[in-house]
């Protein structure tokens, strides 16, 4: 193998790589002498150097790395700032206990998961994925919680029953079986009429959905 | 035909083993010689059930389907049954899937040639530290599955609902706050687990569970995680006059 | 900023990305009109595909991607990389069966199999190579599927329309094997020669246009 045919792996090799790559571990991979492919890996460093490219071949730690040019570093802020809308676990298990369970009040989440949920619920208000429903009609009128129209839209759904039921998530796992005491199967929203005080929702419609 | 060489875990289903059957006596799909083709699929599942090999459900009801079909055909046909021989073949559905799940058998291999990624073709997998600066690494992406999942799990570790026995429970519960403050005293931290011995029963758990609550409620002990499932801490929280600012606490926690 | 500067802003920033990156998103980072950096991609497409490199820029997903040469693979493999999808045959042919019908119930997939197909499903959705899409409007509200964004990313498809041509046979076909071990080195890069055709950039996948 030439230089000329060394040089695109040496480039795949450390381009694929989780951090700097050493040329002892490019020789070993590659199977070949040093020397060639250290004539190559020197040749590809100057072919950055004199290229305008977006990114470049640095010496590192001992060892090889591509990095982006740091002129690019405010632009690459501006990127990682906007993408897409992401959950984390804790909130997405808070969601799904909300979205399943609504309405239902933040000690009913903390209760199933077994952990302090207010923050995390707080960032769902925030991100606008769950609402104030309004208080339960219970001593020390605690609020519920459901979920909103941009919860439906996140996960592409036409409204609340078009969430899977556990049922239907059971059917496909055969070999388990969840632990649903208690929790109706058959229906996603396990609204428990009675307990909401509805009035206590001034001009704020329940989800039209659920109905 | 040498059943034996036929193994039946080599076939998706028995549509796959019927396509290889046709193939092997070279006959026409669209003209399959129904008893011939029956008598051999009959043969490779009763040979399988000699070797006491589980033989799926689906392949019985195909072997009853085949049989059916053969039935039919050896019914006499008027002669206008003859003239839409197309339309009522007792083979023309069978055919159509036959054909049909080819289709997808087909695309599946052209699907699976081309180049994919992490097996043929590599992209970065760490990403810039002036992208991941602005978000957590413990973001994790979601789908309509990942949220069933998260509340399948939740269930599956979540003790029962107590919703009945908070009322019964009540006096106990004060008791035990008592008790787990009293624990707590002079600690940094103490393990949840460790509030109640093994084999606890049940109601102790959800009792203890409920003192906790108030107690994190008051404002009295802190809660950590350590991971998701990690086990739960408590930490002695803030200062006792900080408590009295509860009762202005628009939220509550249901359990008074 | 003429191509010659946004060429090595838009290969850095395709370059920092976890994913493929759309055009969209691009131009809304660099903060001008979309011709000028559309201008620069379809440069850098035709740079990376005339010169050779180690990588190329692939577009997958609706969007673009550096990927490294498929020529590379055994090295990479030997270098440690290579967490490839073990997808089994029930996999695959209910993956193309989703792909190709979707949206599509369980049902209607076990019906073209001829074998049931829950857990093979559930693998499916647990890969994140199917999603749910919703329920469908029929008695028994059952889920319906389709695939996902990681599915066009792992086959390199830019969008559905770019699966292979299902073929209508009438005929048997001879017995095909699946290539799951080693790799077709001379399976074409996907790289297209031609200038990108910009406003084309595929939009949402099929079944948007379905719901």
């Amino acid at each position: 193998m030439d230089t000329a045919d060394l040089k695109p792996l040496v480039e795949a090799l450390i381009f694929a790589a989780d951090g700097p790559v050493r040329l002892e571990r490019l020789v070993e991979v590659i199977g070949l002498e040093t020397e060639p492919v250290a004539v190559a890996l020197a040749e590809l460093e100057r072919d950055y150097a004199a290229q305008r490219r977006g990114f470049f071949l640095q010496q590192v730690a001992g060892g090889y790395q591509l990095r982006t040019r740091p002129e690019y570093a405010d632009d690459l802020r501006r990127f990682g700032r906007g993408r897409p809308f992401k959950l984390t676990r804790p909130a997405l298990e808070s969601l799904a206990i909300i979205a399943y369970r609504q309405p239902v009040t933040r000690a009913e989440v903390e209760y199933l998961r077994g952990v302090d949920s207010g923050s995390v619920i707080k960032t769902l208000l925030e991100k606008q994925l769950v609402r104030i429903l309004g208080k339960k009609d219970v001593p020390g009128k605690p609020m519920i919680y459901g979920t909103t129209r941009q919860f439906l839209e996140l996960f592409g759904l036409t409204d609340l029953s078009a969430l899977p039921t556990l049922r239907e998530f059971n059917e496909l796992l055969p070999e388990q079986t969840l632990a649903t005491e208690g929790i109706d199967v058959e229906s996603p929203l396990l609204v428990e009429e009675d307990a909401v005080d509805l009035s206590a929702v001034p001009g704020e419609e329940r989800h039209d959905e659920q109905s | 035909m040498d059943a034996f060489a036929i193994r039946l875990e080599n076939f998706e289903g028995p549509l796959d083993l019927l396509l290889h059957l046709i193939k092997k006596n070279e006959v026409e799909i669209t003209d399959i010689p129904m008893a011939q083709i029956t008598a051999q699929y009959l043969a490779i599942i009763d040979a399988m059930q000699t070797l006491n090999l589980d033989v799926a459900g689906e392949f019985l009801l195909m072997a009853a389907t085949l049989l059916h079909i053969k039935s039919r055909m050896l019914l006499p046909k008027t002669i206008d049954e003859e003239e839409t021989e197309e339309e009522d073949d007792p083979r023309a559905e069978l055919v159509r899937r036959l054909l049909e799940y080819q289709k997808y058998k087909e695309a599946a291999v052209e699907i699976d040639q081309r180049p994919q990624l992490e097996r043929d073709l590599f992209a970065r997998t760490r990403p810039e530290p002036e992208l991941s600066e602005e978000s957590e690494s413990e973001f994790v992406a979601v789908s309509l599955f990942d949220l069933v999942q998260a509340l399948a799990e939740v269930l599956r570790q979540s003790p029962e609902p107590v919703a009945h026995e908070v009322d019964v429970e009540r006096l106990s519960v004060t008791e035990r706050i008592t008790q787990v403050l009293e624990r707590l005293h002079g600690q940094e931290s103490l393990a949840f687990k460790e509030l109640f011995p093994p084999l606890a029963a049940r109601s102790e758990v959800i009792v203890t569970f409920l003192a906790m609550l108030e107690l994190v409620k008051m404002r009295l002990v802190r809660l950590m995680q350590n991971q998701r499932f990690g086990s739960i801490w408590l930490f002695p929280a803030v200062a006792a006059e900080d408590a009295s600012e509860i009762d202005s606490q628009e939220e509550s926690l249901g359990y008074c």
